[in-house]
């Protein structure tokens, strides 16, 4: 699967994009300026782009509680993001949502999800929507290492094959659930236990944008040809704790400095497709400028925009009554 | 209009409004029944009956069985819903909500809410509730209050075939999440039914009849018990109106309120367990909202706290009676 | 493993009990004597006997909705199972339980469950307790086909090896949950499933008691051993519908009456018991004859006895309050 | 005696009991923290950090770390405690029930009566629950109503940190499986709380404070607003009792009843959504048997009918406070 310049420069943005968000999040969150719990993408943004690049608005993905990076591969806009995760009435929920409920059905994007395993099963559905409707669309849904072990993920992996539904599970392995290594906490492997649901699964490097993308693109193929459900091993790493505030003392020291350096999914794009001559140094160093402006742009918007009014509380509970 | 049973009642909603609408789709475990087998394909047509029949007509791209897994199935209608489909799925007894609860009141509920407005998720869920059938802790139990807790959901709790049909037509038609509670001891009880298809509108309470000493409000089956207590009332020379709230959220707060200022009495029936029950909240409601109409002391006809015992002699003992509730009216009228 | 005379005899006897104990309850069921959701356990009957062989008091089990069988097989009281399944005052849970809850923690018999999945998490606790008391005991969770894609049982196939528990569990794979075929509902295999946990699984023909028997004496004795977890996927048939009242049309015709001439696990044990020289057929004709006794007895008394008077309704909910 | 905090009094009680009795063992996500992982072990202690220092203490025997399973350790916890321990497991925020509801009340509520009185199940779910951490819809649910609403569950509320080592201690030592939330907010309060272990027993309203208009019934986090209430109403001429039920099941009916006896009005105020919640079902047991002392309407103060929402100023606003319960007082007396 060949990308364009065009599509490259786009992937490169959504990660880029999904970056500095994330690490700019992490900087007001620290000020004080951002309420709540937030769960940062920071170090897995090649998975997101490379899959999602696959997608357009028929397809669906449903994430987690560390749905920015998702939210952002999908499409959804970035300002009206910073101005949910800031609470304002803007927001893409209103402000009624926050960073864990961050939703676009018109994108595909069917929510981050406060619950762990809480996306599977969902997806189900929108594959089921999708494959009655006959729309060629496929369903998403990411998990964590930690939401592999979850009843309701194992149960959609047996839905999703028994029904033949046009499903990718994305287990994205960042090595902890919390502070509980997955090593530890994930018997016999995720690639078994696709297979024992009689799925066909692929591992991938979730650091290369370019391996997800090839990956994503045979399962996503599969699926939209009506060949059922599979799964992809995504191992990657975070770069900031389980949430703002994780102090990792559960991870070795330096593992955080080392990660970064050796293991930064946009370097290691930048290395890749600079040498193999697909894109230059300055395509990339535009797309940083414009992002960093967008991401100062969208900051100072939701500093001083304005929460929703209180009448707001009790709307939206039904869509009549 | 013909006579027709409860279940039969369900069936011909579900059957009219998928005629009507092809993206109403049913699914569940059984609810063809007989898949990858070598027999009959629409075997059972649910545990109890209600779908047979659909299958054959609709196909199996519309009625789906499912493995026994209820949190993907039941969550896969959350998500059907919320992408276009009007899924019609089942969680065969109530007593199983244990364990897919999240998907119904986390997921389905709240999408609305915390997507700001912007999602609409049209899905009913079927469910069987109640005691009197011997089946034991496990398979009799009511917890629509527990649904009735939860913002976002909406729970319908049909007194008879009428009803049920109006009821499960509409509830079809929502745009919004709802719950619909068949009391499994019910399904063979008859009454006339329209042929033609026709939505009760819920949150409008009806009154089975009036009278001016008491307000009894019955939840579901307990709206026939109701009445056989009030014609027993009557022998004694008390009238009682009985209300039939038919959705337990939303609630018709006001004609129940009216019918206690009428008559200065109330009684709430219901076969749940009494904390946190309907009943509870239908009592409070009126001890807020229509305290100064109070002439006695609001009654509660329940369950006991307790789970549903399993030995005949016990269970009956268990239910609420119409004995139960003419001895709750002398109280009240006391 | 070699079964000394007198434990074959035991078996047997177990067996004999389980067939007419169902037989015998299918037909009180159907003249009305019985009430309630009866699911019966005819044709199953080695794989209950064939495991709880290796098992004493201090071992636990936890079953389903389909549970006499394995509170035979693991010594409750045959009367007093059948006065509960009477619903009677005397009977095993004070007729409160009833067919679908019945239990003997004194014997290690955790309940029958009316909830398909309800018991592999719990044996996953009775497991702990022998691990960390240190009692050598094993506990073992029986599901069905069905039961194996509920989501409580998959989590707990990685909860009992992560936490390395001395767990078997037990899949009876009897063809159909309910109606629905489990050649369909069940993607995969169980084999694969339990290696995608990383557990050793093995596969056995659940007509056969010597086979079972085998089978799970050696995954019992890794257990006890600290090895963890292991899963046996038992092959076996029901003789009877899902429950009292199934008319089973979603069977194949003539299904019914060829298992029990060819699968019948008394008649399989009978014939291989005797040319093996283990027993004679007299040794099993007098069990029969005894169980005959026996059986007769319960009902009659079962059918006399009187209910739980009416006080007891409220009792047994708390041990205080 | 000295200061503590809300968290460390329970985690106190824990460490206590676990001394005290070797069957006492602990467990949930990261309740050690770090399990399997190249740095420190005690790393989390509970995602709060409620149970931070236990493993040091206690070992891996008898602190556990799990996978995110909660059926299956919930679970586990129900057949440990009915084999023989005595587990305190953790459902990290009450909203995740919905993935192991089933084994919390069709399980280890239910033994002991489905096993005609055979079966003890002594465990402890520790769970948080509670609005105004800015968590959202999903982390932010009280839904102790629904526990309630459960025959089998005892229901712990506990409203301070002296309340809570007490009442911790007793949900250890008592036979019964308990529920015990633990509002996130209040982690860091702080009162004189006794060194050595004490008990305090479930169905024993505590009084905060005595007066002669108006009983405010107020749960977990609540009783704190209520009192604050209190006082403005004292500087308004009106003299408050505040009941603290302290466990909503078994809940202390009798002084409740003789409160609203004295006072002849009733307040009650629960964070919880409005319908079938602990505050219906205290105001409808009052209506129902202390009707003759009410001089007025019984009054609620609640979160109202909605999911909790994000915005810190929209949540701040869906939270009862003391203007609210000040306005609800001055409802039930005029
Ligand atoms: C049902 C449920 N259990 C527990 C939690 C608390 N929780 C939130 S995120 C998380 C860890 C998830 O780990 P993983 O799935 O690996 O995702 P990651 O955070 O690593 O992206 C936990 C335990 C939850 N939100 N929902
Ligand atoms: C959670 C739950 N879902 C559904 C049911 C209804 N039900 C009872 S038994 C059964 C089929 C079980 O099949 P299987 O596990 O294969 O056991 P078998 O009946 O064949 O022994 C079903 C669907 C239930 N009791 N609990
Ligand atoms: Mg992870
Ligand atoms: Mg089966």
């Amino acid at each position: 699967m060949q990308l364009s310049r065009d599509e490259l420069i786009e992937s490169y943005r959504v990660m880029r994009t999904i970056r500095d968000f994330e690490e700019r999040v992490h900087e007001e969150f620290s000020g004080g300026a951002i309420p709540g719990f937030v769960h940062l993408y920071s170090g897995e943004e090649a998975s997101a782009a490379g899959i999602c690049q696959h997608l357009s608005d028929k397809d669906k993905i449903a994430s987690t509680h560390r749905g920015h990076g998702h939210c952002i591969a999908k499409g959804c806009d970035v300002r009206q993001m910073m101005l949910e995760i800031y609470g304002r009435g803007e927001g893409l929920c209103g402000g009624k949502g926050g960073s864990m409920h961050i939703a676009d059905l018109s994108k595909g994007m069917l929510g981050a999800n406060g619950i762990v395993g809480g996306g599977p099963p969902l997806i189900c559905g929108a594959a089921l929507t999708a494959k009655y409707k006959k729309t060629g669309g496929v369903a998403i849904a990411f998990v964590g290492d930690g939401g592999s072990n979850q009843g309701t993920t194992l149960e959609s992996y047996n839905l999703a094959k028994v029904w033949n539904l046009p499903v990718i599970f994305v287990v994205e392995d960042n090595g902890y659930a919390e502070a509980t290594s997955s090593s530890w906490s994930v018997a016999g492997s995720q690639m078994d236990r696709a297979k024992g649901f009689g799925m066909p699964a692929v591992q991938v490097d979730g650091h290369d944008f370019f391996a997800v993308h090839e990956a994503a693109g045979e399962v996503i193929e599969r699926a939209r040809a009506g060949g059922g459900p599979s799964l992809m091993h995504v191992i990657l790493n975070r770069f900031f704790g389980h949430f703002e505030g994780d102090a990792m003392t559960y991870r070795a020291e330096g593992e955080i400095a080392r990660l970064r350096k050796e293991k930064d999914s946009l370097k290691i794009f930048r290395t890749n497709a600079t040498q193999a001559g697909l894109l230059e140094d300055a395509d990339m160093d535009k797309v940083d400028k414009e992002v960093a402006g967008l991401i100062d742009d969208v900051v100072k918007e939701s500093e001083k925009a304005t929460p929703p009014p209180l009448e707001k509380l009790t709307t939206d509970v039904y869509v009549n009554y | 209009m013909s006579k027709k049973s409860y279940r039969q009642a369900i069936n011909e909603a579900i059957a009219q409004e998928m005629r009507r609408d092809e993206n109403v789709l049913v699914w569940g475990e059984d609810n063809a029944g007989g898949t990858g087998g070598d027999g009959e394909q629409d075997a059972w047509g649910g545990v109890l009956g209600v779908t047979k029949g659909l299958l054959p007509e609709f196909g199996p791209n519309r009625v789906l069985d499912t493995p026994i897994s209820e949190s993907a199935f039941i969550g896969a209608a959350a998500g059907a819903a919320a992408t276009g489909l009007r899924p019609v799925a089942e969680l065969m007894f109530v007593d199983f909500m244990g364990v897919c609860f999240d998907q119904i009141f986390n997921q389905a509920a709240k999408f609305r809410y915390m997507f700001g407005g912007k999602a609409v998720t049209p899905m009913v869920i079927r469910t069987m509730y109640g005691a009197g059938f011997r089946a034991a802790s496990q398979h009799s139990q009511a917890l629509y209050s527990v649904f009735t807790h939860v913002p976002g959901l909406k729970v319908v709790v049909p007194s008879s075939p009428y009803e049920a049909k109006g009821l499960m037509t509409q509830a079809i038609r929502d745009d919004d999440p709802v719950i619909f509670f068949e009391n499994k001891v019910m399904y063979d009880d008859e009454e006339e039914v329209p042929d033609d298809p026709y939505a009760i509108p819920f949150g409008e309470a009806r009154l089975t009849r009036e009278g001016d000493d008491v307000t009894i409000v019955a939840i579901g089956r307990m709206v026939g018990i109701a009445n056989q207590a009030a014609d027993e009332l009557e022998k004694a020379g008390i009238s009682a109106t009985v209300v039939d709230p038919r959705t337990t959220s939303p609630l018709d707060v006001d004609t129940i309120i009216e019918c206690v200022e009428d008559t200065g009495r109330l009684v709430v029936v219901d076969e749940s367990h009494p904390r946190c029950s309907v009943a509870s909240d239908i009592s409070s409601i009126v001890a807020q909202h229509a305290f100064k109409a109070l002439k006695g002391p609001i009654q509660m006809v329940t369950a006991p706290h307790t789970p549903v015992p399993f030995a005949p002699e016990l269970e009956d003992a268990y239910v609420p009676n119409p004995a139960k509730i003419v001895d709750a009216v002398k109280v009240a009228m006391a």
